[in-house]
């Protein structure tokens, strides 16, 4: 049965009047590819939609390619953005309709983009040292937890994952921000979920996991909530679903979450999309 | 306000109730979320998610499926039940100026009447009945589709509650005109014309259908012809007013359902796409009568022009090629 | 014939009819000009314009108005008449081998009956009876509105004529399965879901209809999700073979009506957008099975995959939001 | 009432096996403005289609320009054809979203054409000198007209309408054809029915009408028929009319005409768009 908590465990409710949600007409500055699968986007915004924090998404109106118009906008998360530049930015997969009238981009043309939406990661003062786990378009969604982590002094150790080391991103963005980076593929068959609970245990021993964050991978995204149970360590995951307003009117992005036991409903565009990673379901 | 936008009066009234303008969100396509782009108090009447007395879960998963100009939902109506609605939804829009609108949903023509009477309270203006679901005492046929059971769920509700009382109908049924005049004969203060089309979509990846519910309802651009024609046989068939929902993204969109009869009309799908659509629509449409030299937007009601020779009557029922 | 054709079987049966493919022309939307772009050799099926008894001038103009992604015609059923048919019109598909299905109407049940008697001759291979046009003995409303007028008409045709006979119907209703299985209960071979959905459209210069008529029917891709949900209903009602029709325009589309449980489909407005549709599809068609082995396309009927899960049955009912 | 004769006085029946139409993507060559309404549009097409007659027309899926698709093809008289260099060209009033989607047509763009559709011009070949009077678009259908007399050895006279001189167009090729042109404009107040009548009745006494060709005015057409019945002379009006299928499917496009004196409805792309001037009804 689905009770829709008003429990808000992320930052949603407090930060919303002071971070305003705005619909409007980006200019593309950038729109290349960086690997078989990945375009990196990067549009010039209003103030407001600068000021996205990690964690949050837009909801992107994509232009068609030559197929019909894209009907709802499709949701991406920020994978960068700088309030003195005015600059956000995508890091997206070339998927389906959305995504391919997304590639057909160029500079100088223009984007919708409504946001930000949804609650950001968040960062308890305490810590010192945090662990981002993250795969496939995962990493886009993380990318940015780089940035914001460091101006909190934080610490970050990233283990990124993808079926290929060249379909691996954001690591020189982590390592730029002084992340530490371990990167783990299928192709070496590095990226196993025992391998990767081998990588936290020694990174927990060596008191380098005040928290998890992950995004990507249901696989692991259960390995770090076995261990954030074992450990009793703080987590934050960043959840996907399909949507159509991105921001709390329809009803269509719901997830069953494990609250305490009971099971219930949140949607994902407004609840979440990070959430606290005990109460995550697959 | 300046003197240029007083120049055109927006309001329109809707039975006993004034609203000052006609423009309104759609049940289902509107909640506290949009408070982050859009002012509540610029809307004719802000309208509710439709609540149920009891707890609902809502359909399975994928509650949405998209097509060209349309969109396919099968939510269903998971709500959290009347006292949370009181509780912690109601006194959100304690703060707005604006008309609140509920609508209700139930099983059972009883239930209708219960629910309404339990929302007969202060802080709610007019209830709205969304009776296109299934009526369990009918074998799960929706009120709305025919006008018996439309007749006796108005009545009940019409018993039960002194406030405004919208009745919004289906379109999924051959008997609309019929079933208009029989919520207007049982009371309600204006028919909502309408809820979404039944529909389906299959995968052709996985051959399976594309919602959980395997059937959905309709919405969006696509639908507009066929809601607008749904509100000129309404608006022709009753004297109440018709409130036109189906398909409206722009103040054109808003305009052609106004002069086909409708007093009022209520966005949905439009706002996923562009959030703003509501308040471009109000701002739209002062500048379309400004410029028209129409003072009172209630003027443009009902306008369309038919002429006599346009209007054989079996012509209606020929349209087919 | 090559090896790499013949490997699928792209026939399929309507009644005891068996066509070469699934694919054919929607009434009202294919005549000898298609000559010039495609061959009618390669068709399932050649429908005609729907004829009537009498000369019928057709409705004013203007007769068609575009709405994004669909069509609203009101074109009316101008006919020259049976005579005229069968001298000049009949003649010019003898030359080919692909079926000659004639789509005929008429006021009264009695008409419809002594027409398709009088084309009961060598060279027609199956009536198809537009029975959503008005029934002057039931105040105007179509035949296909409701079960009973359908099996009236049906029950009358059938006595009239022994070649396979197709009924259809009209999405305007809310009373559909029933409908369906009125035409098979009175011998119908197949039902034809579905012709269009009476729409309406305003121009905004002038506040006057866009159509002559006032109101026409849609056509096109918008209609899609809503015939289709009817073909899978009536498909679940009925054993005769339902043949799909509306916003057909390519071979995903003319699966999707398969697999919701059509037995063939027709093509219409489609064909003004691109002349070739329907010889398209039928390529695309032999691919997409050719790709997905899948030996015969008949297989593909019916073959909507429905978890006992998902098929709650008031959740049909259900599907508003 | 509506008959339909299967009536056909142009040439549609008996060339309809010699003229195959097709439906192509033709490559965009050329298209500019060549005034403040009208567009000059050149591609290149397959053999099939740069074979079309005067008085043909093509049905144009439009691209669309920021606004909805347009959703049926728009139908376009010929305005020149090249069979050896397989250019096709057409001249078009913006006009509406169809024409405002043409308008941003860039060379190197595609343009999907369907035809040549409808029955064109035809001639006697009795006949030594013709007039051709036109007006607002129709100049562009009756310009291609100048070419095929041309190569009849037939003389034209063209009077071309326009609301102003600036909107005057094909009078240079009309010229290059060795026509015989006269401008009048209702900015000079040249263009009303009776300065055109007067023009008319002295190329009739100069014996320089053999038949009239007309296009784009009824008030025009309506002098026409009057002289051709007063002198008993032959003439062909291309007519236009809103259209769907373009190829005879649909009974969009009916027009009424007046046989005989009964009353018969034809569909204008498929008995026309040519039409015998005496025949038509404004
Ligand atoms: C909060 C959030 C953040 C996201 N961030 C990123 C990101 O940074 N980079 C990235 O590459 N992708 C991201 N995604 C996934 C991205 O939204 C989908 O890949 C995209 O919508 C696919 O659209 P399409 O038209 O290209 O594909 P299609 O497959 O044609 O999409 C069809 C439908 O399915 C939905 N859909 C398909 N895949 C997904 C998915 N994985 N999640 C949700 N809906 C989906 C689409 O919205 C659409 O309604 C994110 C998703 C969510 C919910
Ligand atoms: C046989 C024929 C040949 C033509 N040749 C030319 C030509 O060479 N140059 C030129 O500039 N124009 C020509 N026209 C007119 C041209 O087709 C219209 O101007 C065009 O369709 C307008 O479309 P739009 O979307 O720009 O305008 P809109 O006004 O948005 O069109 C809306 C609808 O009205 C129809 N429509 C609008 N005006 C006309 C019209 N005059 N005739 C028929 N339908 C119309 C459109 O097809 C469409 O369905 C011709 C028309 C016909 C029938
Ligand atoms: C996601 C979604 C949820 C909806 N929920 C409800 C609902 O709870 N109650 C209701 O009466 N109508 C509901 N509707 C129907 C809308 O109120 C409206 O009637 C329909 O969408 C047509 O309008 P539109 O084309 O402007 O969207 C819903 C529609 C959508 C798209
Ligand atoms: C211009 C036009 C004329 C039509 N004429 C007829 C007709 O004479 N008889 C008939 O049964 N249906 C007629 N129809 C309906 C079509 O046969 C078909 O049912 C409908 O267009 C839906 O299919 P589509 O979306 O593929 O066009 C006509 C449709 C159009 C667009
Ligand atoms: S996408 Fe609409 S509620 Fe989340
Ligand atoms: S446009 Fe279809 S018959 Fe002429």
């Amino acid at each position: 049965m689905n009770h829709m908590h008003p429990h808000h465990f992320g930052s949603q409710t407090e930060a919303s009047p002071h971070h305003p949600v705005v619909a409007e007409l980006t200019d593309v500055l950038k729109n290349e590819p960086v690997n078989e699968e990945y375009y990196h986007l990067v549009v010039r915004c209003s103030p407001e939609a600068a000021a996205a924090q990690a964690g949050q998404f837009f909801q992107l109106l994509c232009p068609h390619s030559g197929e019909a118009q894209p009907f709802l906008r499709r949701p991406m998360s920020v994978y960068g953005m700088n309030p003195q530049t005015r600059e956000l930015e995508f890091l997206y997969k070339v998927t389906g309709a959305g995504t391919r009238g997304l590639a057909t981009l160029r500079p100088g043309d223009q984007l919708d983009v409504f946001g930000p939406l949804g609650t950001g990661f968040t960062f308890d003062p305490s810590w010192r040292s945090i662990v981002a786990v993250g795969r496939g378009a995962g990493l886009a969604t993380l990318a940015p937890l780089a940035r914001s982590a460091k101006e909190r002094g934080i610490h970050v150790t990233a283990i990124l994952s993808a079926r290929r080391p060249d379909l691996l991103v954001s690591v020189d963005l982590f390592r730029s921000f002084g992340a530490d980076v371990v990167t783990v593929t299928d192709s070496r068959q590095t990226s196993g979920p025992a391998n990767v609970e081998r990588i936290l245990r020694s990174l927990i021993a060596e008191n380098r996991c005040d928290a998890f964050f992950t995004c990507g991978s249901s696989r692991l995204m259960r390995v770090q909530q076995r261990l954030a149970h074992e450990f009793d360590l703080p987590g934050q995951v960043a959840m996907e679903q399909q949507m159509a307003c991105g921001i709390g009117l329809c009803y269509c992005c719901v997830r069953d979450f494990n609250v305490d036991g009971e099971i219930v409903s949140r949607r994902v565009c407004w609840d979440g999309p990070v959430f606290d990673l005990k109460e995550a379901l697959p | 306000m300046n003197a240029v936008e007083s120049k055109v009066d927006l309001s329109v009234k809707i039975g006993g109730l004034t609203l000052r303008n006609p423009i309104m969100p759609a049940s289902g396509t509107f909640a506290e979320g949009l408070e982050k782009v859009l002012d509540f108090d610029r809307l004719g009447a802000c309208v509710t998610k439709t609540i149920t007395r009891e707890l609902r879960t809502g359909n399975p998963l994928p509650r949405v499926v998209e097509r060209p100009g349309s969109l396919i939902n099968a939510i269903g109506i998971p709500s959290k039940g009347v006292a949370y609605f009181l509780e912690k939804t109601m006194p959100h829009y304690a703060g707005y100026s604006t008309p609140l609108v509920v609508s209700i949903s139930a099983p059972t023509a009883e239930g209708f009447a219960s629910l309404a009477a339990e929302l007969t309270i202060p802080g709610i203006t007019a209830i709205e009945a969304n009776i296109s679901c299934p009526n369990i005492e009918e074998d799960g046929k929706a009120f709305a589709m025919r006008a018996e059971s439309t007749e006796k769920v108005t009545r009940e509700l019409r018993k039960a509650t002194n406030l405004p009382l919208w009745v919004k109908l289906t379109p999924n049924t051959g008997e609309m005109p019929d079933v208009a005049r029989a919520a207007e004969a049982s009371g309600a203060d204006a028919v909502v014309v309408a809820n979404t089309i039944l529909s389906m979509a299959i995968d052709l990846k996985t051959f399976r259908p594309c919602l959980g519910n395997v059937m959905g309802g309709l919405s969006g651009p696509a639908v507009k012809p066929i809601i607008l024609r749904q509100v000129f046989q309404c608006a022709k068939a009753v004297d109440i007013p018709v409130i036109g929902c189906g398909g409206i993204s722009n103040c054109d969109d808003a305009v052609e359902y106004l002069i086909a009869g409708a007093s009022a009309v209520q966005v949905g799908t439009a706002t996923f796409l562009q959030p703003k659509t509501m308040t471009t629509i109000i701002d739209d449409l002062e500048r379309f009568c400004a410029h028209r030299d129409i003072g009172r937007v209630s003027d443009l009601i009902g306008g369309v022009v038919i002429e006599e020779a346009d209007e054989p009557d079996l012509a209606w029922l020929d349209p087919i090629s």
